[in-house]
């Protein structure tokens, strides 16, 4: 059940430009599925700052986060000891099959943590997973040791090689497999429109109050208006219809 | 043990702390956190008589002082509400809420309360004159005093619960206004919807918000509402409910102090979910503190 | 490195932040922080045409998105400031000043333009018919169109220094007051002086300030007035120095953005009073990050 | 000359119901006079917070407080090794007569502090010092310890005993000596109606800025506006007017 919590944090560090790695400590693992997020109380900042999950174990949930403004400016300087004021879990996650298949995970920069999580909760359940990121450029590569310690199969695209994750999963020839995906808006409507008719996105958006109560997040889908904090994040391909 | 409960316009609520419109949903999306039940009412989510989807994203900003919003009314409509809603509400809250409605013309209005009017679970009509982030509606009724008051008197004319009018600090003479609903029959006023705001992109310098501008609320509009209720109350009759800003114990009772008879709490609530039990949680102590045994008789304390 | 030189009225400063009326005294009190020759103008203290007192004490009150003040025009009148003050200014100070002036009667405006404009120090006459502090006179003359026009004619009559108008965010339609003072020979606009509110002693519940009321002001007016400065600047040909709960150098380009061609800072430099040093220093980075080579160029950018 | 200074909090005790002490770690010795006060930034909150000065060390500030509302009740739950921005040394001290003469200290409740580092300045320039404090009650008493170890004349008068310290002046027969006072209003006033001709009183204020520039704590004198933080907060007796 979503809660508040009181989370010290464990570590703290930069691990590409821009991008930071940041591990609380959790009493007992974190109660979250795939694709949920937290949503972190920043000191001196009025909201939340929404962020996916990288990975939950006994005692940790790890965050990746992109500092995109003074928000995550300030939670970048954080010291280990000091505690977050943690909401979550909050959304929906992934939904995985139920029998064991062949799935793809496509994820596009600072949409890739989630994918971590998933991939290896699928790993766990049995099915056969094929990872494709896309960066910008090889520098800003994140997660290679983790999916190679996964032992999965992986694959990078990067802009700056002037291949993108979309056109990396064609010439893979990997566009009939159930995808699980998460990055910008333009490369989740690529890959929708390019990829399988089974496909699950995972959306981004400035929230207030990340919980539902505010209706500031909500798009138009297929199924009426949702929030993407409650109803979403992850959102099944045929319900989104790109008018955001 | 202080008394909470306060008394509008007949009907009693167990503590003088409503959670705003549009900050509270129907109340499902705290049931995570706390019973909802704890609070006396609640005003729902602003409804139109058509269903509206709001305006596009982003819908909110965050400021140093609060944040925000251009949600724009998002809706299902009316008819939805009354009967797929509030039947899901009454399984989990079991007060009277504030059924808040807003429009695009008087009819629009009319028709809004004649459908929620009804309702078992409607205990009052909160008239949104002051919505900012629509256009030609909401607020354009509330800086006019005539189209206020014209508003005002049909939804008088299909109602039988008591009609509260949400004002705009946008409103050129507030006073006025508010003297002017009253005389037209207006049962209480709430004070104040959000004001008028403005955040660009730092890097484009664009717009933050779809809607360009958005409603600016939390504690940075705090004792400007203040002032605001203060200047009202000697000026009216009808009870105040005061919305602005509150975030903590404190903050209710400085209100109430001002004059107002209750209090909406609406951006403390979605930085915190918890902020109203805390507060709820804090008032009998405060009351103590103050040696005051019925929270009703801070109501006006300032002139007192 | 960016260049931060703007232009008022045919007058270059050096860059677009200066320390608003009421925050900065007559510079001497920064003098222990920074040199203050490093902002391109200030606007001195409220002036008058008699010496004030001021209000009681306690002028003061805080609250979560700045202050609220009630000082009330404390200065020791114009012929002091042109005789005492502004020569020992000169010591300290070698830019050109804004002069700002407040009166109770237009006569009092004239007569008070007439002895400091001359002075070679003021650089401009900020005519300030907007302070909430005073009883008769300040924001009286600035909620009235018809005042205001008279107020400003009567000065400009008197005066050979670009005129600019203080105005109120309480003035009932601020577009169409800042298009009379515009029509009326206004050189230029100051949006916004404080926002009127109120706080009330929690034990008490009666007012903290001695003048019940007070000024506004601090970041939490910030979206208000940048919406105020977004709505007038389309409408106005005449430039616009934005006020408002500027505390950063990302607040300033934010300001400049909505159509501001100059920013006061007040508050900020109260609470921290390396604030504008802190500023100034940020702004060339800001600059650059943006790909911007003249600061003069932001103005208005949310709108081309 | 006044500055800003990052000061860490060495130690924080309550030394009386409501009453505070705190020890700031310095590089040398703080340079403020007796009487002259420091304005700190309470985190989360707009305004600083202006503290008179109770002593200073080689490598101490120490300052004593009363929780009398939000700010001061954050400072007080402040842990040693956290900073404080700390503006000072503001306004005007206390001004010691240059002949050796016996001086009266006479403080009321939270406003003793000052007096210690001034009556310690004082016994160091050679002057006679006798210290007379009022209290609300015995359980109220502040610095009877350093009192003791400075060994000057020291007396309490206590409002629940039935004395205030104005009376403990005169019944005590010091009422022609120059008198150094800081406390309540209504105890300043009566002190400088009973007490010398010879008095110099320190007021306290709302403030805004504490440095002269918001002019926000003014008050009227016989030398016309003066301001509490910048002229202030010692004034001499004869410019006081009791008006506000």
């Amino acid at each position: 059940m979503t809660s508040l919590f009181s989370l010290p944090i464990l570590s703290q560090q930069r691990i590409a430009p821009g991008i930071y790695s940041l591990e609380l400590s959790t009493e007992g693992p974190f109660p979250a599925r795939p694709g949920q997020f937290v949503d972190l109380k920043i000191p001196g900042k009025m909201l939340r700052r929404p962020i996916s999950i990288t990975d939950i174990t006994e005692d940790r949930l790890i965050l990746t986060y992109r500092v995109a403004g003074e928000g995550t400016a300030i939670l970048s300087g954080m010291k280990p000891g000091e505690v977050l004021e943690t909401l979550g879990p909050l959304g929906q996650g992934f939904v995985l099959p139920e029998e064991s298949s062949h799935l793809l995970m496509v994820g596009g920069g600072i949409g890739t943590p989630p994918l971590i999580y998933l991939a290896k909760e699928a790993l766990r359940q049995g099915h056969q997973v094929t990872v494709l990121f896309g960066f910008r450029s090889p520098a800003d590569t994140l997660f290679q040791e983790e999916l190679k310690a996964m032992g999965v199969d992986y694959h990078f695209a990067y802009d700056s090689e002037g291949e993108n994750v979309v056109q990396l999963m064609q010439r893979l020839g990997l566009d009939d497999l159930p995808f699980f995906a998460c990055g910008p808006m333009p490369m989740l409507k690529a890959l929708c429109k390019a990829g399988s008719s089974d496909g699950q996105c995972s959306l981004e958006a400035r929230m207030g109050c990340g919980f539902g109560a505010c209706m500031g997040c909500s798009i138009k889908t297929r199924n009426g208006m949702q929030r993407v904090c409650k109803e979403g994040p992850v959102f099944s391909k045929e319900v989104l219809l790109w008018e955001t | 043990m202080g008394n909470l409960n306060v008394v509008l316009s007949g009907q009693e609520i167990k503590n003088p702390l409503i959670p705003a419109s549009g900050a509270f949903g129907y109340g499902m999306d705290f049931l995570d956190f706390w019973d909802v039940n704890e609070v006396g009412s609640f005003s729902i989510k602003g409804t139109t008589i058509l269903p509206r989807e709001g305006n596009p994203l982003p819908r909110i900003a965050e400021y140093e002082g609060g944040m925000l919003n251009c949600v724009g009314l998002q809706n299902p409509g009316a008819e939805a509400v009354r009967n797929e809603i509030l039947p899901e509400l009454r399984k989990i809250y079991h007060g009277k809420v504030f059924a808040n409605i807003s429009g695009f013309s008087i009819e629009d209005y009319e028709k809004c309360a004649e459908i929620l009017d009804p309702d078992p679970s409607v205990g009052w009509l909160e008239l949104n004159i002051s919505c900012p982030n629509v256009h030609g509606g909401g607020m354009a009724f509330g800086t006019d005093p005539d189209n206020a008051v014209a508003v005002l008197k049909a939804v008088k004319a299909v109602s039988t619960k008591p009609v509260y009018v949400k004002c705009t600090p946008q409103a050129p003479d507030l006073t006025y206004m508010c003297q002017a609903l009253e005389q037209a029959g207006a049962d209480g006023l709430v004070l104040l919807n959000t004001y008028l705001g403005l955040r660009l992109d730092y890097r484009t310098g664009k717009p933050i918000l779809s809607n360009t501008t958005g409603g600016v609320s939390g504690p940075g509009i705090f004792p400007l509402v203040l002032q605001k209720i203060y200047q009202i109350y000697p000026k009216v009759q009808i009870p105040i409910i005061g919305c602005g800003g509150v975030s903590t114990a404190r903050d209710v009772i400085e209100m109430m102090s001002a004059g107002a008879a209750a209090v909406e709490i609406g951006t403390a609530g979605l930085i915190d979910p918890m902020s109203v039990p805390k507060i709820l949680q804090d008032l009998p102590r405060c009351l103590e503190e103050l040696g005051v045994s019925n929270i009703s008789d801070l109501t006006g304390r300032a002139f007192k």
